[in-house]
Protein backbone atom coordinates (compact mmCIF):
# COMPACT_ATOMS: atom_id res chain seq x y z
CA UNK A 1 0.00 0.00 0.00
CA UNK A 2 1.74 3.41 -0.71
CA UNK A 3 1.58 5.12 2.16
CA UNK A 4 2.40 8.32 1.31
CA UNK A 5 -0.95 9.41 -0.51
CA UNK A 6 -3.52 6.22 0.43
CA UNK A 7 -5.29 7.91 3.37
CA UNK A 8 -7.72 4.95 3.38
CA UNK A 9 -9.31 2.08 1.76
CA UNK A 10 -12.61 0.38 3.01
CA UNK A 11 -14.47 -2.28 1.67
CA UNK A 12 -17.55 -3.62 2.45
CA UNK A 13 -20.77 -5.43 0.75
CA UNK A 14 -22.73 -4.40 -1.66
CA UNK A 15 -25.55 -3.28 0.20
CA UNK A 16 -27.34 0.07 0.00
CA UNK A 17 -27.04 0.08 4.08
CA UNK A 18 -23.48 0.18 3.56
CA UNK A 19 -23.60 3.58 1.84
CA UNK A 20 -24.17 5.99 4.80
CA UNK A 21 -21.06 4.97 6.14
CA UNK A 22 -18.69 5.26 3.14
CA UNK A 23 -20.23 8.63 2.79
CA UNK A 24 -18.62 9.92 5.73
CA UNK A 25 -15.65 8.93 5.71
CA UNK A 26 -15.25 10.73 1.97
CA UNK A 27 -16.54 14.06 3.92
CA UNK A 28 -13.64 13.51 6.21
CA UNK A 29 -11.22 12.82 3.56
CA UNK A 30 -12.26 15.57 2.14
CA UNK A 31 -12.12 18.30 4.81
CA UNK A 32 -8.91 16.80 5.46
CA UNK A 33 -7.29 17.27 2.55
CA UNK A 34 -8.55 20.98 2.64
CA UNK A 35 -11.82 20.67 0.23
CA UNK A 36 -14.13 23.51 1.34
CA UNK A 37 -18.25 22.12 2.48
CA UNK A 38 -19.34 22.71 -0.83
CA UNK A 39 -16.73 20.68 -2.56
CA UNK A 40 -16.84 18.04 0.06
CA UNK A 41 -20.41 17.39 -0.58
CA UNK A 42 -20.14 17.10 -4.38
CA UNK A 43 -17.29 14.31 -3.89
CA UNK A 44 -19.93 12.63 -1.40
CA UNK A 45 -22.60 12.54 -3.74
CA UNK A 46 -20.24 11.51 -6.69
CA UNK A 47 -18.67 8.53 -5.24
CA UNK A 48 -21.90 7.75 -3.35
CA UNK A 49 -23.47 7.47 -6.79
CA UNK A 50 -20.57 5.62 -8.41
CA UNK A 51 -20.96 3.06 -5.53
CA UNK A 52 -24.64 2.77 -6.45
CA UNK A 53 -23.74 2.09 -9.58
CA UNK A 54 -21.82 -0.75 -9.09
CA UNK A 55 -24.53 -2.33 -6.55
CA UNK A 56 -27.32 -1.97 -9.40
CA UNK A 57 -25.61 -2.43 -12.53
CA UNK A 58 -22.30 -4.76 -11.32
CA UNK A 59 -23.94 -6.70 -9.19
CA UNK A 60 -27.36 -6.40 -10.03
CA UNK A 61 -28.79 -5.65 -6.60
CA UNK A 62 -26.84 -8.53 -5.22
CA UNK A 63 -26.10 -7.44 -1.78
CA UNK A 64 -22.90 -10.35 -1.16
CA UNK A 65 -20.92 -8.18 -3.48
CA UNK A 66 -17.83 -6.37 -2.41
CA UNK A 67 -17.24 -3.10 -2.85
CA UNK A 68 -13.75 -1.45 -2.64
CA UNK A 69 -12.72 2.77 -2.34
CA UNK A 70 -9.53 3.34 -1.80
CA UNK A 71 -9.16 7.09 -1.11
CA UNK A 72 -6.09 8.77 -1.95
CA UNK A 73 -4.65 12.39 -1.94
CA UNK A 74 -1.33 14.48 -3.60
CA UNK A 75 -0.93 17.61 -3.82
CA UNK A 76 -2.72 18.37 -6.74
CA UNK A 77 -6.04 16.10 -6.15
CA UNK A 78 -8.31 13.62 -4.03
CA UNK A 79 -8.27 10.22 -6.00
CA UNK A 80 -11.17 7.59 -5.68
CA UNK A 81 -11.07 4.40 -7.02
CA UNK A 82 -13.51 2.27 -7.04
CA UNK A 83 -12.90 -1.48 -7.28
CA UNK A 84 -15.91 -4.75 -7.79
CA UNK A 85 -15.64 -8.00 -8.66
CA UNK A 86 -18.18 -7.98 -10.76
CA UNK A 87 -18.48 -9.33 -14.93
CA UNK A 88 -16.08 -6.56 -17.10
CA UNK A 89 -18.66 -3.47 -17.48
CA UNK A 90 -18.81 -2.29 -20.96
CA UNK A 91 -18.10 1.76 -20.06
CA UNK A 92 -19.53 2.66 -23.02
CA UNK A 93 -22.38 2.10 -21.79
CA UNK A 94 -22.02 4.06 -18.94
CA UNK A 95 -23.21 7.46 -20.06
CA UNK A 96 -25.17 10.34 -19.50
CA UNK A 97 -28.83 10.78 -20.71
CA UNK A 98 -31.37 13.74 -21.78
CA UNK A 99 -31.78 15.74 -18.77
CA UNK A 100 -34.53 17.77 -20.66
CA UNK A 101 -36.64 14.11 -20.35
CA UNK A 102 -37.78 14.34 -16.83
CA UNK A 103 -37.70 10.62 -15.86
CA UNK A 104 -36.63 8.67 -12.79
CA UNK A 105 -33.62 7.43 -12.36
CA UNK A 106 -30.21 8.20 -15.30
CA UNK A 107 -28.98 10.84 -13.30
CA UNK A 108 -25.84 8.95 -11.76
CA UNK A 109 -23.18 9.44 -14.71
CA UNK A 110 -23.97 13.23 -15.17
CA UNK A 111 -23.70 13.59 -11.24
CA UNK A 112 -20.32 12.09 -11.53
CA UNK A 113 -18.92 13.66 -14.16
CA UNK A 114 -20.39 17.10 -13.56
CA UNK A 115 -18.99 17.43 -9.99
CA UNK A 116 -15.54 15.41 -10.57
CA UNK A 117 -12.88 16.73 -12.59
CA UNK A 118 -11.88 13.69 -13.98
CA UNK A 119 -13.55 10.24 -14.37
CA UNK A 120 -13.33 6.70 -16.17
CA UNK A 121 -12.62 3.22 -15.84
CA UNK A 122 -9.21 2.11 -15.62
CA UNK A 123 -7.75 -1.12 -17.35
CA UNK A 124 -9.59 -4.57 -15.69
CA UNK A 125 -7.42 -4.75 -12.30
CA UNK A 126 -5.76 -8.42 -12.04
CA UNK A 127 -8.00 -10.61 -10.42
CA UNK A 128 -11.20 -9.06 -12.50
CA UNK A 129 -13.72 -6.90 -11.94
CA UNK A 130 -14.11 -3.34 -12.36
CA UNK A 131 -11.83 -0.22 -11.39
CA UNK A 132 -13.16 3.04 -12.10
CA UNK A 133 -11.15 6.05 -11.15
CA UNK A 134 -12.39 9.46 -9.89
CA UNK A 135 -10.21 12.56 -9.40
CA UNK A 136 -11.46 16.32 -7.45
CA UNK A 137 -8.79 19.11 -7.97
CA UNK A 138 -7.68 20.79 -4.57
CA UNK A 139 -7.97 24.40 -5.60
CA UNK A 140 -6.13 26.84 -2.98
CA UNK B 1 -37.33 4.71 8.76
CA UNK B 2 -40.99 6.07 8.59
CA UNK B 3 -41.85 9.11 6.51
CA UNK B 4 -44.91 10.60 8.83
CA UNK B 5 -47.55 12.33 6.60
CA UNK B 6 -49.87 14.91 8.02
CA UNK B 7 -53.59 16.17 6.60
CA UNK B 8 -52.65 20.15 6.46
CA UNK B 9 -54.73 22.56 4.11
CA UNK B 10 -56.20 20.02 1.67
CA UNK B 11 -52.64 17.89 1.12
CA UNK B 12 -51.03 15.22 2.59
CA UNK B 13 -47.61 16.56 3.86
CA UNK B 14 -44.74 14.13 4.11
CA UNK B 15 -42.09 15.26 5.99
CA UNK B 16 -38.72 13.23 4.74
CA UNK B 17 -35.69 13.21 6.79
CA UNK B 18 -31.98 12.01 7.39
CA UNK B 19 -30.54 10.51 4.44
CA UNK B 20 -32.61 9.93 1.51
CA UNK B 21 -30.54 7.95 -0.16
CA UNK B 22 -30.49 4.53 -1.56
CA UNK B 23 -31.46 2.76 1.64
CA UNK B 24 -34.06 5.13 2.04
CA UNK B 25 -35.75 6.39 -0.97
CA UNK B 26 -37.78 3.25 -1.79
CA UNK B 27 -39.59 4.35 2.44
CA UNK B 28 -39.84 7.68 0.57
CA UNK B 29 -41.55 6.24 -2.37
CA UNK B 30 -44.09 4.59 -1.20
CA UNK B 31 -44.90 7.33 1.09
CA UNK B 32 -45.60 9.28 -1.78
CA UNK B 33 -47.03 7.44 -4.07
CA UNK B 34 -49.38 5.95 -1.36
CA UNK B 35 -50.64 9.13 -1.11
CA UNK B 36 -51.00 10.07 -4.62
CA UNK B 37 -52.40 7.11 -5.31
CA UNK B 38 -55.62 7.97 -2.73
CA UNK B 39 -55.77 11.21 -5.26
CA UNK B 40 -55.02 13.11 -2.41
CA UNK B 41 -52.47 16.14 -3.49
CA UNK B 42 -48.96 15.65 -1.75
CA UNK B 43 -46.50 18.44 -0.69
CA UNK B 44 -42.73 16.86 0.40
CA UNK B 45 -41.40 18.34 3.39
CA UNK B 46 -37.50 18.46 2.70
CA UNK B 47 -36.81 20.50 5.81
CA UNK B 48 -35.06 17.83 7.83
CA UNK B 49 -33.37 16.15 5.16
CA UNK B 50 -29.36 15.92 5.25
CA UNK B 51 -28.92 14.28 2.27
CA UNK B 52 -30.23 13.20 -0.67
CA UNK B 53 -29.00 11.43 -4.15
CA UNK B 54 -29.96 10.65 -7.12
CA UNK B 55 -32.47 7.52 -5.97
CA UNK B 56 -34.00 10.28 -3.63
CA UNK B 57 -34.68 12.49 -6.54
CA UNK B 58 -36.25 9.60 -8.34
CA UNK B 59 -38.93 9.08 -5.94
CA UNK B 60 -39.36 12.63 -6.42
CA UNK B 61 -39.63 12.85 -10.16
CA UNK B 62 -41.89 9.63 -9.39
CA UNK B 63 -44.33 11.10 -7.06
CA UNK B 64 -44.00 14.63 -10.22
CA UNK B 65 -44.65 12.29 -13.15
CA UNK B 66 -47.92 10.16 -10.94
CA UNK B 67 -49.41 13.71 -9.76
CA UNK B 68 -49.23 15.29 -13.52
CA UNK B 69 -51.17 12.14 -14.85
CA UNK B 70 -53.47 12.37 -12.50
CA UNK B 71 -54.66 15.88 -12.57
CA UNK B 72 -53.05 15.84 -8.62
CA UNK B 73 -50.82 18.39 -7.29
CA UNK B 74 -47.09 17.59 -6.09
CA UNK B 75 -44.86 20.29 -4.19
CA UNK B 76 -42.13 20.42 -2.45
CA UNK B 77 -41.31 22.13 1.03
CA UNK B 78 -38.80 24.14 2.81
CA UNK B 79 -35.77 22.63 -0.03
CA UNK B 80 -32.17 23.18 1.85
CA UNK B 81 -29.62 24.68 0.04
CA UNK B 82 -28.14 20.76 -0.06
CA UNK B 83 -30.99 19.80 -1.64
CA UNK B 84 -31.66 22.46 -4.08
CA UNK B 85 -27.79 22.11 -5.60
CA UNK B 86 -28.92 18.52 -6.57
CA UNK B 87 -32.45 19.39 -8.31
CA UNK B 88 -30.50 22.22 -10.06
CA UNK B 89 -27.58 19.71 -10.91
CA UNK B 90 -30.68 17.28 -11.68
CA UNK B 91 -32.09 20.10 -13.68
CA UNK B 92 -35.56 19.60 -11.96
CA UNK B 93 -35.13 23.47 -10.26
CA UNK B 94 -37.63 24.35 -12.63
CA UNK B 95 -39.95 21.00 -12.95
CA UNK B 96 -40.98 21.08 -9.35
CA UNK B 97 -43.41 23.34 -7.76
CA UNK B 98 -41.16 24.66 -4.89
CA UNK B 99 -42.23 26.56 -1.70
CA UNK B 100 -40.64 28.27 1.47
CA UNK B 101 -43.13 26.50 3.36
CA UNK B 102 -47.26 24.89 2.88
CA UNK B 103 -48.26 28.45 4.28
CA UNK B 104 -45.88 30.40 1.08
CA UNK B 105 -47.97 27.35 -1.41
CA UNK B 106 -51.39 28.90 0.34
CA UNK B 107 -50.79 32.38 -0.02
CA UNK B 108 -49.63 31.90 -3.53
CA UNK B 109 -53.32 30.28 -4.54
CA UNK B 110 -55.48 33.51 -3.44
CA UNK C 1 -16.81 -11.52 3.70
CA UNK C 2 -20.01 -12.13 5.78
CA UNK C 3 -22.06 -9.60 4.65
CA UNK C 4 -24.54 -10.15 7.34
CA UNK C 5 -22.79 -8.61 9.68
CA UNK C 6 -19.41 -6.77 8.82
CA UNK C 7 -20.36 -3.02 8.44
CA UNK C 8 -17.09 -2.20 6.68
CA UNK C 9 -13.36 -2.94 6.94
CA UNK C 10 -10.57 -0.12 6.82
CA UNK C 11 -7.41 -0.31 5.76
CA UNK C 12 -5.03 2.20 6.20
CA UNK C 13 -1.46 3.03 6.97
CA UNK C 14 0.48 3.34 10.45
CA UNK C 15 0.39 6.47 10.53
CA UNK C 16 -1.21 8.82 13.32
CA UNK C 17 -2.40 11.20 10.78
CA UNK C 18 -4.88 8.42 9.63
CA UNK C 19 -6.79 8.04 13.00
CA UNK C 20 -9.33 11.01 12.78
CA UNK C 21 -10.90 8.49 9.43
CA UNK C 22 -10.82 5.98 11.62
CA UNK C 23 -12.55 7.41 14.20
CA UNK C 24 -15.26 8.93 11.85
CA UNK C 25 -16.30 5.65 10.56
CA UNK C 26 -16.16 4.25 14.21
CA UNK C 27 -18.42 6.86 15.20
CA UNK C 28 -21.34 6.43 12.73
CA UNK C 29 -21.14 2.57 12.86
CA UNK C 30 -21.77 3.41 16.75
CA UNK C 31 -24.40 5.47 15.74
CA UNK C 32 -26.24 3.24 13.14
CA UNK C 33 -26.29 0.22 15.68
CA UNK C 34 -27.78 2.48 17.91
CA UNK C 35 -25.63 3.22 20.43
CA UNK C 36 -26.07 6.43 22.78
CA UNK C 37 -23.36 9.21 22.22
CA UNK C 38 -21.47 8.91 25.31
CA UNK C 39 -21.32 4.96 24.17
CA UNK C 40 -20.20 5.86 20.81
CA UNK C 41 -17.51 8.14 22.35
CA UNK C 42 -16.59 5.43 24.31
CA UNK C 43 -15.83 3.12 21.23
CA UNK C 44 -14.10 5.65 19.29
CA UNK C 45 -11.83 6.53 22.46
CA UNK C 46 -11.38 2.46 22.94
CA UNK C 47 -10.67 1.66 19.37
CA UNK C 48 -8.21 4.50 18.81
CA UNK C 49 -6.34 3.69 21.28
CA UNK C 50 -6.02 0.73 20.14
CA UNK C 51 -4.73 1.09 16.75
CA UNK C 52 -2.48 3.61 18.69
CA UNK C 53 -0.60 0.98 20.38
CA UNK C 54 -0.43 -0.80 17.03
CA UNK C 55 1.27 2.03 15.89
CA UNK C 56 3.50 2.52 18.57
CA UNK C 57 4.15 -1.01 20.14
CA UNK C 58 3.50 -3.31 17.14
CA UNK C 59 5.15 -1.30 14.17
CA UNK C 60 7.42 0.55 16.20
CA UNK C 61 6.18 3.79 14.94
CA UNK C 62 7.44 2.63 11.26
CA UNK C 63 4.60 4.39 9.14
CA UNK C 64 4.90 1.80 6.25
CA UNK C 65 2.76 -0.85 8.80
CA UNK C 66 -0.67 -2.06 7.64
CA UNK C 67 -3.07 -2.09 10.17
CA UNK C 68 -7.29 -3.59 9.25
CA UNK C 69 -9.77 -2.31 11.19
CA UNK C 70 -13.23 -4.91 10.58
CA UNK C 71 -16.76 -3.19 12.16
CA UNK C 72 -19.30 -6.05 12.30
CA UNK C 73 -22.23 -5.73 14.39
CA UNK C 74 -24.69 -8.18 15.78
CA UNK C 75 -28.33 -7.61 17.97
CA UNK C 76 -26.04 -7.83 20.99
CA UNK C 77 -22.33 -6.55 20.26
CA UNK C 78 -20.95 -4.29 18.07
CA UNK C 79 -17.52 -5.96 17.12
CA UNK C 80 -14.41 -4.40 16.14
CA UNK C 81 -10.88 -6.66 15.35
CA UNK C 82 -7.57 -4.92 14.56
CA UNK C 83 -5.53 -6.53 12.53
CA UNK C 84 -1.56 -5.57 11.85
CA UNK C 85 1.15 -7.75 10.44
CA UNK C 86 3.65 -7.34 12.86
CA UNK C 87 6.11 -9.88 14.94
CA UNK C 88 3.63 -11.49 17.30
CA UNK C 89 3.09 -9.24 20.56
CA UNK C 90 2.97 -10.65 23.95
CA UNK C 91 -0.48 -10.05 25.08
CA UNK C 92 0.53 -10.70 28.96
CA UNK C 93 2.76 -7.36 28.32
CA UNK C 94 -0.67 -5.72 27.76
CA UNK C 95 -1.49 -4.83 30.74
CA UNK C 96 -2.61 -1.62 32.64
CA UNK C 97 -0.70 -0.29 35.30
CA UNK C 98 -1.43 1.88 38.91
CA UNK C 99 -3.08 4.70 37.91
CA UNK C 100 -2.11 6.01 41.81
CA UNK C 101 0.96 6.79 39.91
CA UNK C 102 0.59 10.37 38.04
CA UNK C 103 2.72 9.66 34.96
CA UNK C 104 2.82 10.73 31.12
CA UNK C 105 1.77 7.09 28.99
CA UNK C 106 0.36 3.93 29.92
CA UNK C 107 -3.16 5.41 29.57
CA UNK C 108 -4.03 3.14 26.35
CA UNK C 109 -4.74 -0.71 27.70
CA UNK C 110 -6.77 0.67 30.68
CA UNK C 111 -8.89 2.78 28.65
CA UNK C 112 -9.90 -0.11 26.26
CA UNK C 113 -10.59 -2.40 29.36
CA UNK C 114 -12.53 -0.39 31.10
CA UNK C 115 -14.50 1.15 27.94
CA UNK C 116 -15.08 -2.02 26.18
CA UNK C 117 -17.10 -5.50 27.81
CA UNK C 118 -14.81 -7.80 26.15
CA UNK C 119 -11.66 -7.55 24.23
CA UNK C 120 -8.49 -9.38 24.22
CA UNK C 121 -6.30 -11.09 20.83
CA UNK C 122 -7.31 -13.47 18.93
CA UNK C 123 -5.10 -16.82 18.05
CA UNK C 124 -2.32 -15.50 15.47
CA UNK C 125 -4.35 -15.00 11.74
CA UNK C 126 -3.30 -16.77 8.92
CA UNK C 127 -0.52 -14.41 7.38
CA UNK C 128 1.16 -13.71 10.75
CA UNK C 129 0.66 -10.25 12.69
CA UNK C 130 -1.69 -9.64 15.41
CA UNK C 131 -5.62 -9.52 15.50
CA UNK C 132 -7.26 -8.09 18.24
CA UNK C 133 -11.02 -8.09 19.48
CA UNK C 134 -12.89 -5.70 21.58
CA UNK C 135 -16.67 -5.63 21.92
CA UNK C 136 -19.29 -3.48 23.11
CA UNK C 137 -22.22 -4.12 24.02
CA UNK C 138 -25.56 -3.03 22.16
CA UNK C 139 -27.90 -2.81 25.56
CA UNK C 140 -31.83 -1.45 24.91
CA UNK D 1 -1.76 22.34 13.86
CA UNK D 2 -0.44 25.31 15.53
CA UNK D 3 -2.10 26.25 19.10
CA UNK D 4 -1.64 29.37 20.19
CA UNK D 5 -0.60 31.33 23.35
CA UNK D 6 -1.48 34.27 24.42
CA UNK D 7 -0.19 36.36 28.00
CA UNK D 8 -3.17 37.13 30.25
CA UNK D 9 -2.64 37.97 34.10
CA UNK D 10 0.92 36.51 34.90
CA UNK D 11 -0.26 33.03 32.82
CA UNK D 12 0.79 31.93 29.30
CA UNK D 13 -2.90 30.52 28.11
CA UNK D 14 -2.22 27.30 25.62
CA UNK D 15 -5.82 27.09 23.64
CA UNK D 16 -5.86 23.69 22.39
CA UNK D 17 -8.24 22.91 19.88
CA UNK D 18 -9.33 20.40 17.23
CA UNK D 19 -8.47 16.90 17.59
CA UNK D 20 -5.56 16.69 20.02
CA UNK D 21 -5.12 13.15 19.13
CA UNK D 22 -1.61 11.29 18.23
CA UNK D 23 -1.51 13.14 15.55
CA UNK D 24 -1.54 16.72 16.71
CA UNK D 25 -0.31 16.23 20.89
CA UNK D 26 3.23 16.27 19.98
CA UNK D 27 2.19 20.25 19.31
CA UNK D 28 0.31 20.17 22.32
CA UNK D 29 3.46 18.98 24.29
CA UNK D 30 5.93 21.49 22.37
CA UNK D 31 3.87 24.55 23.17
CA UNK D 32 3.19 23.36 26.58
CA UNK D 33 6.80 22.37 27.36
CA UNK D 34 7.95 25.34 25.99
CA UNK D 35 5.83 28.17 28.22
CA UNK D 36 7.16 25.80 31.30
CA UNK D 37 10.63 26.21 30.21
CA UNK D 38 10.57 29.80 29.75
CA UNK D 39 9.48 29.63 33.80
CA UNK D 40 5.89 30.81 32.63
CA UNK D 41 2.72 29.83 34.71
CA UNK D 42 0.65 27.83 32.50
CA UNK D 43 -2.99 27.75 31.81
CA UNK D 44 -4.49 24.95 29.22
CA UNK D 45 -7.66 26.22 27.93
CA UNK D 46 -9.80 23.18 26.32
CA UNK D 47 -12.54 25.31 25.31
CA UNK D 48 -12.23 24.22 21.80
CA UNK D 49 -11.30 20.93 21.83
CA UNK D 50 -13.56 17.96 20.10
CA UNK D 51 -11.57 14.96 21.24
CA UNK D 52 -8.86 14.19 23.23
CA UNK D 53 -7.29 10.73 23.52
CA UNK D 54 -4.24 9.12 25.74
CA UNK D 55 -1.61 10.82 24.13
CA UNK D 56 -3.19 14.75 24.38
CA UNK D 57 -3.55 13.49 28.48
CA UNK D 58 -0.11 12.22 28.33
CA UNK D 59 0.93 16.14 27.43
CA UNK D 60 -1.05 17.54 30.12
CA UNK D 61 0.60 14.97 32.35
CA UNK D 62 3.84 15.86 31.25
CA UNK D 63 3.12 19.77 31.66
CA UNK D 64 1.77 19.18 35.34
CA UNK D 65 4.66 17.25 36.37
CA UNK D 66 7.19 19.45 34.94
CA UNK D 67 5.21 22.43 36.77
CA UNK D 68 5.75 20.87 40.12
CA UNK D 69 8.79 20.19 39.93
CA UNK D 70 9.73 23.83 39.03
CA UNK D 71 7.52 25.56 41.42
CA UNK D 72 5.24 27.10 38.05
CA UNK D 73 1.34 27.01 38.15
CA UNK D 74 -0.42 24.36 35.87
CA UNK D 75 -4.10 24.40 35.49
CA UNK D 76 -6.68 23.43 33.09
CA UNK D 77 -9.47 26.30 31.86
CA UNK D 78 -13.21 24.98 30.45
CA UNK D 79 -12.65 21.54 30.33
CA UNK D 80 -15.64 20.11 28.11
CA UNK D 81 -17.47 16.95 29.10
CA UNK D 82 -16.22 14.86 26.48
CA UNK D 83 -12.60 15.79 27.91
CA UNK D 84 -13.34 15.97 32.02
CA UNK D 85 -15.17 12.04 31.48
CA UNK D 86 -11.29 11.14 29.85
CA UNK D 87 -9.45 12.91 32.56
CA UNK D 88 -12.29 10.43 35.25
CA UNK D 89 -11.04 7.61 33.30
CA UNK D 90 -7.50 7.90 33.75
CA UNK D 91 -8.10 9.44 37.69
CA UNK D 92 -6.36 12.54 37.04
CA UNK D 93 -9.58 14.93 37.57
CA UNK D 94 -8.29 14.78 41.20
CA UNK D 95 -4.96 15.54 39.87
CA UNK D 96 -5.53 18.65 37.78
CA UNK D 97 -5.91 22.12 38.84
CA UNK D 98 -9.41 22.34 36.91
CA UNK D 99 -11.27 26.08 36.54
CA UNK D 100 -14.58 27.16 34.35
CA UNK D 101 -12.07 30.30 33.07
CA UNK D 102 -9.23 32.38 33.59
CA UNK D 103 -11.26 34.35 35.39
CA UNK D 104 -12.25 31.50 37.78
CA UNK D 105 -8.79 31.10 38.40
CA UNK D 106 -8.16 35.24 39.25
CA UNK D 107 -10.72 35.41 41.72
CA UNK D 108 -9.97 31.89 43.76
CA UNK D 109 -6.68 33.48 44.28
CA UNK D 110 -8.02 36.69 46.39
N1 LIG E 1 -20.90 0.21 -12.56
C1 LIG E 1 -21.65 0.06 -13.68
N2 LIG E 1 -21.73 -1.14 -14.27
C2 LIG E 1 -22.48 -1.31 -15.38
N3 LIG E 1 -23.19 -0.34 -15.96
C3 LIG E 1 -23.16 0.88 -15.43
C4 LIG E 1 -22.41 1.15 -14.26
N4 LIG E 1 -22.58 2.44 -13.97
C5 LIG E 1 -23.42 2.93 -14.89
N5 LIG E 1 -23.78 2.00 -15.77
C6 LIG E 1 -24.67 2.18 -16.95
O1 LIG E 1 -24.86 3.58 -17.15
C7 LIG E 1 -26.25 3.89 -17.16
C8 LIG E 1 -26.47 5.27 -16.56
O2 LIG E 1 -26.22 5.25 -15.18
P1 LIG E 1 -26.79 6.37 -14.22
O3 LIG E 1 -26.63 7.69 -14.87
O4 LIG E 1 -26.16 6.21 -12.89
O5 LIG E 1 -28.35 6.11 -14.13
P2 LIG E 1 -29.14 4.86 -13.54
O6 LIG E 1 -28.20 4.14 -12.65
O7 LIG E 1 -30.29 5.47 -12.80
O8 LIG E 1 -29.55 4.06 -14.73
C9 LIG E 1 -26.91 2.79 -16.36
O9 LIG E 1 -28.27 2.61 -16.71
C10 LIG E 1 -26.05 1.57 -16.72
O10 LIG E 1 -26.48 1.00 -17.93
N1 LIG F 1 -0.36 -3.72 20.00
C1 LIG F 1 0.60 -3.91 20.96
N2 LIG F 1 1.73 -4.55 20.65
C2 LIG F 1 2.68 -4.74 21.56
N3 LIG F 1 2.60 -4.31 22.83
C3 LIG F 1 1.51 -3.65 23.21
C4 LIG F 1 0.45 -3.42 22.31
N4 LIG F 1 -0.50 -2.75 22.97
C5 LIG F 1 -0.04 -2.57 24.22
N5 LIG F 1 1.16 -3.11 24.38
C6 LIG F 1 1.96 -3.12 25.64
O1 LIG F 1 1.12 -2.73 26.71
C7 LIG F 1 1.68 -1.62 27.41
C8 LIG F 1 0.60 -0.70 27.93
O2 LIG F 1 -0.04 -0.04 26.82
P1 LIG F 1 -0.86 1.28 27.08
O3 LIG F 1 -1.70 1.11 28.29
O4 LIG F 1 -1.57 1.58 25.82
O5 LIG F 1 0.20 2.40 27.39
P2 LIG F 1 1.37 3.00 26.50
O6 LIG F 1 1.03 2.66 25.08
O7 LIG F 1 1.31 4.47 26.77
O8 LIG F 1 2.62 2.35 26.99
C9 LIG F 1 2.60 -0.95 26.40
O9 LIG F 1 3.62 -0.22 27.01
C10 LIG F 1 3.11 -2.13 25.60
O10 LIG F 1 4.20 -2.73 26.23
Amino acid sequence: MDCNNILVRLSFCSKASRLKLMRSVIKDAADIVGLNNEQADEVVLAVNEACMNVIQHSYLMNPDGQIEVEIAADEQALLFRIRDYAPAVDSASCCSRDLDEVRPGGLGVHFIQTLMDECGFLAQPEGGGNLFQMKKYIRQ
Amino acid sequence: MHFPVQEKQGFSVIALSGDVDMNHSPHARKAILSCLKKMQHVMVDLSSVDYIDSSGVASLVEGFQYARSNNLEFGLLSVSDTAMSILKLARLDKVFQIYPSLEARLENAR
